[in-house]
This record gives C-alpha cells, structure tokens and sequence, in this order.
C-alpha cells in the first residue's frame, strides 16, 4: 500500500496517467451530469464518429499530421455535428437520438469518403490517420496534463459563472426562456462546452473511454444525491476517483490496458451506487418493500387476532396458531409475526400456547380496522 | 406491405439472372498480345511483382504508399480493378483482415495467391496460445521474403507459361539484389553491439526482423489495432531501457508518436536519456520515386535507422 | 381596435400561429383588463397553450402583437410570471422544492448573481401561501401530481409579477390543491394581479373566473363570464358535443357564489 | 455495368431495405443510437468466440457476435427495468463496458493476432460481390445476397405478421397492455431482429453504413408521414434509392462505397429536411411569409371597408399613410397590396385604394368571423 502511494507520487508514469485521468475524470464528471439530465448522454460517442471528416479536412488543406492540427478539424467537425443534431431536434419532429444517430454516421461516412480520396494521394505521410487522433490513457505525457489542467479549468469556471443559468436550462428550458434569458446561446454554450471536453478526452485517452466518462460518473452521482450541486460534485469525485483508480490498477499487472480498466473502475462504481445507493438503490428499495411487507403481515394477525377476540367476546379466550395460519391464507409469517407482538407488548401466549391480545393490543388493533374503514 | 413482395419477387428473379451470367468467368485469357493485370494489395508485393514481371506486367497496389492494410478502405475503382485483373496477390496470415477470405474465395473470378502459401509454415511465428495463427509481417526477413518472391515467379509462370523464360531471368536477378539486401542488413546489424541490440517499438510488427537478424524487439502493444496498453506496459519498458541502456527507440509511419513520447518521457523520469531514433517504415514504403517508395529502399532505410541510432 | 382610452393588462392584436399548413390560432385577438382572473377554455387542440405560448414568444407566431400594461412584451417581461404545464419538466431532476422555487427569482437577479437571503425568504413566504412550507427540503420527485403544481404556481408567485400566465393548472389535481390555488387566485386577484389561466373544466368556469376566452383556433368570444359563457357561444366552440356540460353551466350561471 | 457492380448495388438495396425496416421502429421508440451501441459491443463477442475457437475465420465468431448484441440489449432494458437511469444512459452505459471487457481480454491474452472488429468481422461493401456462395462448385451468386436477403425476408414477414401488435407497441404501449399482447416481448423480440440485421449486415457492408441505413431513411421519411405502413415502404424505398445514387458517386469520385451511401443518405436527409412539402424548414418559412401577408392582406381589407366612402378616407386609404396607420413598413405595405390587385380584391387609383365587391365581401366576412 505504502509502495503504491509512492509511486503514485514519484513514478513518472503513474503520476502523469493518475493526473491526467483524474482530471478528465473531475471535468467530464461535472459536464457530463448536464449532458446527462439534458439527455445529451451520447453526444461522446456521436462527436468521436462526427470528428473523423474534421480530421481527414485538416490532413488535406494542411498535409500534416501534427496533432494540434488534426484536433482543431475534429473540434470544428464535432462542433457543427452537434449544432446540426441540436437545430434539428429544435425544428422538427425527429428525436434527439435519431439526429444522433444520423449525424454520427453521415460524418463519419463522409469522412470514409475523404479517406479514400487521401489514400490515393502518391505521398507517404498519410499512414495511421485516422487514428492520429485518439489517444490511450496509458500514453498520456505532461503537456496533455498541461493541457488538461488549463482547459478543465476554464470549463469549471464557466460552469461556475453560469450556474445558475445552466441548472435552470436543464430544469425548464421554457420557464428559462420566459425570464428573458437567451435560451438558445446557453444551449449552444454548455453544448460547445462539452464538446472541447470531448474533444480533447479524445485525442488524449480514445473515444470508448471518452464516451463512459460522459454518462457514467453522472449516473452513479445521481444516485446518491437529489441536489444538484451534490451531484455535479459526486460525479466529478466518482470521475477522478476512477481515473486515478484505474490507473493504478493498470500499473500493477502488466498487459492490463489503462483506459478500459478506467472504464471497468467507472461501471463498477456505477453498479455499486444502483445496487447501494440509499433511497433510491435496489437493494434499499427492496428492503424498504420487504419492512413494508413485514408490517402489512403483522398487521394482518392483529386485525385476525382482533376479529376472533370479537367473536368470542373479549380477549381471555386464546385462540391456537394453527387458526391464524389459516385466516392469513397469502401471507403468512404468522410465527414470527406473534414473536414480534410479544416484544411489542401487544399479544401474550396463554398457558396452553394459544395466543390472545393484550389490552394495548386491542387498542392499536381498533385503530388499524379504524383506518383500513375510512380508506376504503 | 404487397409492393414490398413484389419488390423482392423482382430482386430474386434478377439475382438468379446473375448467376445465370457468371458462369463463364473462368475461361482461360490468352497474354501473347498484352501485358498481365496484376493487383497486389500492399506496396511491398508490388514492388517484387514488378520485377519479376517486368515488361510482362501491369502493376496496381491497392494500398499505395502510406496505405497500410489498418487504414485501407476499399473504393468503387478497386471493384473493376479486381474483378478485370488477370492474378491478385496478396499477404495473406491475415494481414488483410477480412479481405483474406474473400481472396480465397475468388478463386473462381479471378486467379489468387497469398504471398505466405509459398512459407514453410514452421519457419513462420505463431503466439503459443494461439498455435495456428501467424504474424503475417514477414517482409521484415528478407531471407522469408525471398520465398514470398518465389512463390510470386512460381504464380506467374503458371499463368503465363509463354513467357516462362522471362520470369525465371528476371526472377534470379531480383533474388541477386535481394540477398545482397540480406548480407547487408546483417552486416549493418553486426555493427550493434551484441547487447544493445534491442528494437523498441509502439506496435510489434518487428518480430520477424528481430529473429531474422539478432534484435531483440519489444513493442507497447500488441499487433491487434484494438489492443491497448496499460500503465504497467510503460513502466516496466521504460525499466528494461533503464537497465539495459538502450540508446533509442524508434516511431513508425503509421502510428501515433505520442505513444513512444510518453514511453521517452517514463525513461527521462528515471534519469536515462533515450533519443527518439527516427521513423520507421511498418505496414507501408514510402512516397512513390523516392528510394524508400521501394520494397529494398525501404529495408535499407529501416536498419539504416536502427543502426545509425544504436550505434552511437 | 386601436385608440382604447384605458390600458389593458393584457393586450394581443391579430394572433396567428401556423404549425403547419393548418393554423392552430387564427387572428385572435384579446384584452384582458387589470385585475380579473381570465380563463381560456376551448376544445382539444384549440390552441390555448399556444395561446399563452404565442403571447410569452415561446412559439414564433406567424402574425401578432402582444402588449402588456401599454408597452410590447420584450420590455415588461419583469412584470409577466409563467406557470407551464406540470408535464413539461422532468420531474427526477436532482433538486428540491425551495430551489425550484427560488428559479421565480432568476429573472429578477439577472446574470451571474446567486439567490440570497432575501429571495430564499420570499420562496418561503411562497411556498407558505401555497400550503407546502412542511416541504421545502422534499425532492421534487417525491410530490404528488397536486403538490408539484403548487410548487409552480409558488414558483410564478416569487416573480412579483402583475401577469400571471398558467397553463392548466387544474390539470389532475387533488382537492386540496384545487382549492389551495382558487384561494390563491382570488388572493392575486384582491391584490390586483391580472391572471390568465387554460382551463379544461367547463363546470367550474363561472365559480372560479371573472372573464373567459372562448376558442377554437379562432377567437369565439371574449368578455365577461356573464355575457359571453352562453350556450351558443359553447355550441360554437366545441360542436354538439357539449350537450351535458351546457346543463350544469346553466345551473351555474344561476348560482355563480355557490362552492 | 459489369456484374460486380450490379451485384453491389443489389446487395446495397437489400441491406437498406433489411436495415430500414427495424430502423422504423428504432426511431420510433427513441432507441436509435442501439445500432451504434450494438456495433462497439460486438467486440466482447468475438473475441471470446475467438477463445474458444482458435479461428479467426469460424462463423461462430458472427454468431457470437450477434448474441452480444442480444447481450447488449437485455442489459439496457434491465438498466431501464430499474428506472434509475434514463434510457441514453442506460446504452451509454452499457457498450463501453462490454467493449472494454473485449479490448482488455485481446491486450491480455491475443495481442499478437490480428483480432479486432475491423478484421473479423466489418464487411467491405467493394468486396461483397467477390465473396460467393458455392455449392458442388456451382457457383450461386454472392454470399452477402443471400445472408442479407433471408434477414430482409424473415424481417419483411416478421413485421406483416406481427403488424397490429407492433403498430399498437409502438404508439401505445399501455393500450398494448391491455390488449394482452405483452410490450416487453415485443420490445425483445423487435431488439433481437436488430441485433440479428445489424450484426448480419455488419459482416456483408460494415458498421457505418448499417447505422446510416438504419437510421437515415426512417428519420427522413418521419418527415414526409406519420402513417406507420408509409413508413415501412418509403423508408426501404428512400434506402434502396439513396444506395443505388450513393453508389454512383462512388463510381464518380473513385471513393468508398459504404462512405458515399452514407454521405448520400445525408444529402436525402438534408433534401427532406430543407424541402418536405409540410415540414420542411423551407416549407415553413414560406408558410409563414405567406401567411404574413395574407394575414395583412385581410387587416387591409377591413381597414379599408371601415373607412369607405368616409370624408377621411382619402387619407385614410392613400398609399403613403398605411406605414403609419398599420404600423407597417413602405415595402411590406407594397407587396401587401400586390398580392391584394392580384387577388382582384382591391384597386390602386392614384395612389389611393379602393375595394372591389369581391374585396367588400371578403373584408365583411372577417369582420363577422
């Protein structure tokens, strides 16, 4: 452990790839739960497939394969993708994943198309391309931290300038409208954005790591937390938690690629939070159904326990378990239901082992029928 | 929903038309009044199929130059060109990826030839995990490439028996400049000091050069382009530089830099200089008319590199 | 039409507004007086919500003006509150009550500043007027249907407007809350707010509104509850098929004070 | 036309039409990006297909590939069952886990072998026609042909089978409900006939043309008709003719086929979305002009019948004064009163304006409506 601390710190590596993996983690985190409650959870992937022209474009009109180069022409064609899906959302019928859809794959189908026409060019720098582009996690150098570090902090800022502004857009984009404010440059705003972070996530770690880093921290935040603030703040704590994670765990065996095991830290977090989350998370809820359940079936001995003190005129005379396992014919778990009364106060077992209520145990058990009377 | 029926009435009617139509495909062409249509699908084929044939020949690589198999996307024009060729040669160990198959199959259109059938296939390398399945990057040992070139001659004469002579001539002369190719590099390789003969790479296309010629080769990632490394992977190579004081490590044409930049930069944090050594040709020559646009060129280019930067 | 002596609250000129090639409102105009409560009634796809939509620029109308107190929309947008549909906003958005509420305030804040004190305690007072100041810490997706609307309706009255815009705010309430936002309706109206809500139920038309808007894609009628909630006028915007509904109106009409 | 090209373009058209037929219903139930989904996932498949086999070449590898598009969507669907997270999540959740798992066993296990998607199993449209389907060394026509035409036929008999259920599905799954036929089956079963087309025409063309195939016709055609059998039919029609042109200029530019169908499939797209008769942006543009001017055309025609024959009505009803009097602009007032001499409504006499009987009938019916 303490090794491992070490050489989070003083191994070149490790340090960079932690760095820089967490800080994507925190900006995609905090931008990705605004992709994910506006519904925007594909854009990652869409903008990875809608760079590919940019790319090809850029290697054309400037023959170069600098990276700086290609990530302007897949920034631009990211860009006009997502404002194209965003204007025909806007003005049509057509649903924001069609338009994904669409947008992704005449992009990048275009982008095949110029593809071939570079291929046929007769010079010899052209090789690998198209993935000059996308990055792995485990290459990541101190500039792209650099990088990183500057761009994820003017995104933040933004995103702390405009608050107020981003978190009612996402909530009613009317009402927004309605108070006067231009609705149309936000979208544009925090959609662009989102689209740098991609972007740039892209041609340093790849695109399936990219695309994750969207929607899954965001998921698992929104989990744990009903405020919003919370939850921008979980979903980049959940990001750099699992970029750090998974980095190191990728330098601890050999062959285990960075950015997947990034992505497998991410999804485990998002499964422990559905499974754990309270409130909200399955196992909760299904305890909560299983409290619910215990209670309607206490509940349903006392009322039958209730009925039979009224049909026999008071509560001295017992009645034997074997009769109530009858009456509660579709529930049962009458045993442990009279255990449970017994400590309550509210049953006693008689000499002869049958079971008859308690003074207190009549009272509640009026109430019960009182209140199952006037619901009905 | 009754048009579409009688839509795919009409598309099976014309499908059985196509067949109906292809049956004379294999009818035996007669070359004594033209040249022989060649398309190989990488560079390096073409550049032996071109002097084997000669004169005989008409060339067309379907990757040209900076094309490696990973980038190829096939356009409309490759259609015609393959379905009126006379042979297609191609690597074969699927190198081509799915187009191997469908190499295979043409067997019945058009005349095809893996350049790899011609290799013993004990002589080639294969991860034990997987027996069976090859490292199809064999032009890297020129000695292995000279039974590819082999084959190619075997394939023509075959084709062309008329012209037989030509291709045995020509053939001969062509393993002469590759042999020479084959001293040379092992006499360039012998300038390296025995233990800093180590090839260092982004991905491991350099296995059969490595056996062929006494370098060790280490590469980040595997051959499969969905292979990724992990921090681990850079790390314990950056040690092995470390340790092993290699001078430099080498970027190839088709893939990324920043791969072997960051691997450079692991090294410098460990207090070692390791220069980048240049940029070697992989899965693609060079641009066409210059020395490395051809297959020897580009060999020679390649160890070149390595030497020069190793050497020290 | 033009020259009125006295300003309207509300003023919309030639309204048009065109979907597709069939207008959903077609040259409506309407004036609403200061101080009334106006409902907005017509059949499904009448164009009501498009109404209000229209009025507050939401919609791009083909044709129109729309002046408030006088002066066009664009420059007394502070004096305009909206309530939309409950349906419109996703109700699993990570937030709770108070902050929904608090957005009335947006617009008064402008860019950049956040909510202070005083506007957190003005969504208090808010919240208070509407019965739900046991929840302001509840997350929005654990109210019912009632409970969600009057979250809104707090939300419009924080805005401080003299225009309330509401868009069926009736729609699939309970009780408690029916009555909550009568109460409070006629509370905006004593304080001489101007209130224009789309409303579905004929029935209660006359117990709940001053003046009603008849429509169906064209304007009907318009004016006082009295004068213009005829069974002609109904007939004319909904067809035949509101035989048994003109009944109960007719019962109404001859007792309006009756709850 | 040689027959490799024409067995291109046949094969182009019966993937469309296999592609746009489930496309119909992925649009229509908002589960679009599942074709792209399914395409990143397929790599889990084949590479433990490829564990077991030891062959790059197995089929099994396809039908592996296929169950882990089935895969896939029962996981979304169980991530939607929770309702936890919505249903773009839930797909953006769900591939770059499966397709991490696929790259971590190759890095781990079989970096040495040329595994990946592209290799094994994305098709090359350009190549179809090579690819044939021999039996006793007779040779039957492309392989591709056959594949995809038996999925464009099951899913051509699946949907006039099932189409009530599907209609009804679709458009109301609680009515659905009711009606006793079970939406989650429905939803599986339309789920494993994508699964099964994509993965299918993945193999014959490659994965960006069978999302586009998927996709573009539907979405275009949903702006031309709401009718679901319209849909279905000129979907497939919309696809089979945007191959067939795409194709065509791949011939032209010498480029990619995949990439040229695609692109065109766009530039259908963007035709429909510019000049659809009802929806399209310049449809309602011109709509709105239109109106505008009839709309002023009609205030005009009141206007001037208010001040008829009235003492003010030479300045009233004279050209140079209507700015001012209807708040419009000199130009606008123009057209306006052109449209209005060309609708023989009213009559320009020296600048002053004067209504027709038509004109005087027109104006009286708006007053009174």
């Amino acid at each position: 452990m303490i090794e491992l601390l070490q050489n989070l710190i003083m191994d070149y590596t490790l340090r960079t790839v932690a760095m820089g993996s967490g800080i994507l983690g925190i900006v995609s985190g905090a931008l990705g739960s605004f992709a994910v409650l506006r519904k925007q959870s594909l854009l990652g992937d869409a903008v990875s497939h809608a760079a590919l022209p940019g790319i090809a474009l850029a290697f054309l009109l400037t023959g170069s394969k600098a990276s700086p180069v290609l990530v302007v022409g897949a920034a631009l064609a990211g860009w006009l993708g997502t404002f194209l899906i965003l204007s025909i959302t806007r003005t049509t019928r057509i649903k924001n994943d069609s338009a994904l859809g669409l947008i992704l794959s005449v992009f990048f189908g275009f982008g095949l198309v110029l593809l071939t026409f570079i291929q046929r060019q007769p010079y010899a720098n052209k090789a690998g391309l198209d993935k000059f582009l996308f990055g792995q996690a485990a290459a990541l150098l101190e500039s792209d931290v650099l990088t990183m570090l500057v761009l994820g902090s003017i995104v933040l800022l933004l995103v702390i300038i405009f608050w107020k502004e981003f978190k009612i857009l996402s909530f009613d984009p009317d009402f927004t409208a309605s108070l006067g404010f231009p609705v149309q440059l936000l979208d544009i705003l925090i959609t662009s954005l989102l689209v740098i972070a991609i972007v740039v996530g892209l041609q340093t770690v790849g695109v399936v790591l990219m695309s994750a880093m969207v929607v899954a921290p965001a998921a698992a935040a929104r989990q744990w937390t009903d405020r919003l603030g919370a939850m921008v703040f979980l979903s980049s704590l959940f990001g750099a938690l699992a970029g750090v994670g998974g980095a190191v765990i990728s330098s601890m065996t050999p062959r285990l690629p960075t950015g997947p095991t990034i992505v497998l830290c991410i999804s485990a977090l998002v499964l422990f939070s559905i499974l754990l989350a309270p409130n909200r998370g399955l196992l909760w809820r299904w305890a909560a159904e299983q409290r619910n359940r215990r209670k309607l079936q206490i509940e349903a001995v006392l009322s039958d326990l209730y009925i039979l003190a009224r049909q026999h005129q008071g509560t001295e005379h017992g009645h034997p378990i074997e009769v109530l396992r009858t009456m509660s014919i579709g529930h049962g778990g009458v045993d442990r239901s009279l255990k449970e009364l017994k400590t309550r106060g509210w049953v006693e077992q008689k000499a002869d082992g049958n079971w008859v209520l308690t003074a207190c145990g009549m009272e509640q058990a009026i109430q019960i029928s009182d209140r199952g009377e006037t619901s009905a | 929903m009754r048009n579409l029926i009688r839509i795919i009435l009409i598309f099976a009617l014309i499908s059985t038309g196509c067949v109906l139509q292809d049956q004379q495909a294999d009818s035996k062409a007669d070359f004594s009044s033209r040249k022989i249509w060649v398309i190989t699908t990488t560079g390096m084929i073409a550049d032996a199929v071109r002097n084997v044939g000669g004169e005989r020949v008409e060339v067309r690589a379907l990757m040209g130059p900076g094309v490696d198999p990973h980038l190829y996307k096939a356009s409309e024009g490759d259609v015609i060109r393959m379905a009126d060729a006379d042979i297609i040669f191609y690597n074969g160990l699927h190198l081509e990826g799915k187009m191997s198959e469908v190499f295979e199959q043409m067997q019945r259109r058009v005349k095809t030839a893996a350049i790899s059938s011609g290799i013993a296939r004990d002589s080639l390398l294969s991860p034990p995990a997987f027996q069976g399945n090859y490292d199809p990057h064999i032009w890297f040992d020129v000695g292995l490439w000279m039974e590819g070139v082999k084959n190619i001659s075997k394939n023509l004469v075959a084709l062309d028996t008329a012209s037989a002579e030509i291709y045995h001539r020509n053939t001969a002369a062509y393993l002469q400049i590759l042999s020479e190719l084959d001293a040379y590099v092992h006499q360039q390789a012998m300038r390296v000091l025995v233990e800093k003969r180590v090839l260092i790479t982004a991905h491991d296309a350099f296995n059969y050069f490595g056996r062929a010629y006494g370098f060790e080769v280490r590469g980040l990632q595997g051959i499969s382009t969905a292979a990724e490394a992990g921090t681990a992977d850079i790390q314990n190579l950056a040690q092995y530089i470390v340790e092993r004081k290699i001078p430099a490590v080498f970027v190839e044409s088709s893939v990324p830099p920043r791969y072997i930049e960051a691997l450079q930069a692991a090294v410098q944090a460990r207090g070692f200089k390791v220069k980048i050594g240049g940029s070697l040709y992989s899965d693609a020559m060079g641009s066409a008319g210059t020395p490395e646009g051809s297959y020897p060129g580009m060999v020679r280019y390649n160890i070149d590199t390595i030497v020069n930067a190793l050497i020290q | 039409m033009k020259n009125s002596q006295t300003t309207f609250a509300i003023e919309v000129e030639d309204m048009t507004v065109a979907y597709r090639e069939k207008p959903v409102l077609w040259d409506v105009d309407l004036l609403v007086p200061g101080g009334i409560l106006q409902a907005i009634i017509g059949p499904n796809g009448a164009g009501k919500t498009t109404m209000i939509k229209a009025i507050l620029g939401l919609v791009k109308p083909s044709a129109g003006r729309v002046l408030i107190y006088g002066k066009p929309y664009s420059q007394q947008r502070q004096l305009v509150a909206y309530v939309p549909q409950r349906g419109s906003v996703d109700w699993d958005f990570p937030t709770n009550v108070l902050d929904v509420v608090m957005m009335g305030r947006y617009g008064t804040l402008g860019w950049f500043r956040r909510p202070g004190k005083e506007d957190h305690q003005r969504a208090e007072e808010a919240l208070a007027k509407v019965g739900m100041a046991d929840f302001l810490k509840r997350q929005i997706s654990q109210l019912s249907g009632g409970q969600q609307q009057r979250v809104f309706l707090a939300r419009a009255l924080v805005q401080d407007a003299m225009v309330y815009f509401m868009d069926e705010p009736f729609q699939g309430v309970d009780a408690t809350t029916e009555k909550a936002i009568v109460s409070l309706l006629k509370e905006l109206r004593a304080a001489g707010k101007t209130v224009l809500v789309v409303h579905h139920d004929l029935q209660t038309v006359t117990e709940y509104f001053d003046w009603v808007l008849l429509l169906n894609v064209r304007r009907i009628a318009s004016g006082p509850v009295s004068e213009v909630f005829t069974e002609k006028n109904l007939r004319l915007a909904y067809g035949g098929k509101v035989a048994f509904l003109t009944h109960h109106t007719h019962q109404n009409a001859g007792a309006p004070t009756n709850v | 036309m040689t027959s490799a090209q024409f067995e291109i373009q046949l094969i182009a058209v019966v993937v469309a039409i296999a592609c746009a037929l489930p496309g119909v219903f992925l649009v229509l139930r908002r589960m679009a990006m599942m074709s792209d989904a399914i395409s990143h996932s397929i790599l889990l498949g084949i590479v433990l297909a490829f564990f077991l086999t030891r062959d790059l070449t197995s089929p099994f590898l396809v039908i592996a590939a296929t169950l882990s598009g089935v895969l896939t969507v029962s996981l979304v669907e169980l991530l939607n069952r929770t309702r936890l997270v919505r249903e773009d999540t839930a797909i953006g959740l769900i591939f770059p886990v499966l397709f991490s798992i696929g790259v971590i066993l190759i890095s781990r296990y079989s970096g040495d072998i040329h595994l990946d998607t592209d290799s094994v199993l994305l098709g090359e449209l350009a190549f179809a026609p090579f690819d044939r389907f021999i039996i006793f060394s007779r040779d039957f026509g492309p392989r591709a042909l056959y594949l995809m035409g038996g999925i464009m036929f099951i899913n051509i008999v699946l949907i006039i089978m099932f189409y009530k259920e599907l209609k009804v599905a679709t458009f109301d799954a609680g009515l659905a409900m009711a009606l006793g036929f079970s939406p989650a089956l429905i939803h599986y079963g339309l789920m494993s006939m994508v699964s099964i087309t994509a993965v299918g025409a993945f193999d014959a063309v490659g994965s960006i043309l069978v999302v586009a195939l998927m996709i573009g016709p539907p979405a275009s055609v949903y702006l031309l008709t709401d009718r679901l059998s319209l849909l279905l039919i000129l979907s497939s029609l919309l696809g089979a003719a945007g191959s067939i042109m795409g194709y065509w200029v791949a011939h032209l530019l010498d480029a990619s086929i995949a990439g040229s169908i695609s692109s065109m499939i766009g530039l259908i797209f963007l035709a429909v979305y510019l000049f659809a008769p009802d929806r399209g942006l310049i449809a309602i543009a011109r709509r709105r002009r239109r109106q505008r001017i009839e709309f002023a055309l009609e205030m005009l025609l009141v206007h001037l019948f208010n001040h008829e024959g009235l003492p003010e009505a030479a300045i009233e009803c004279h050209i140079a004064n209507l700015p001012e009097h209807l708040y419009w602009e000199l130009q606008f007032a123009q057209r306006v009163i052109r449209s209005g001499e060309k609708g023989n409504l009213l009559l320009n006499r020296e600048e002053i304006l004067f209504l027709t009987s038509t004109g005087r009938e027109r104006a009286q019916k708006s007053i009174l409506a």
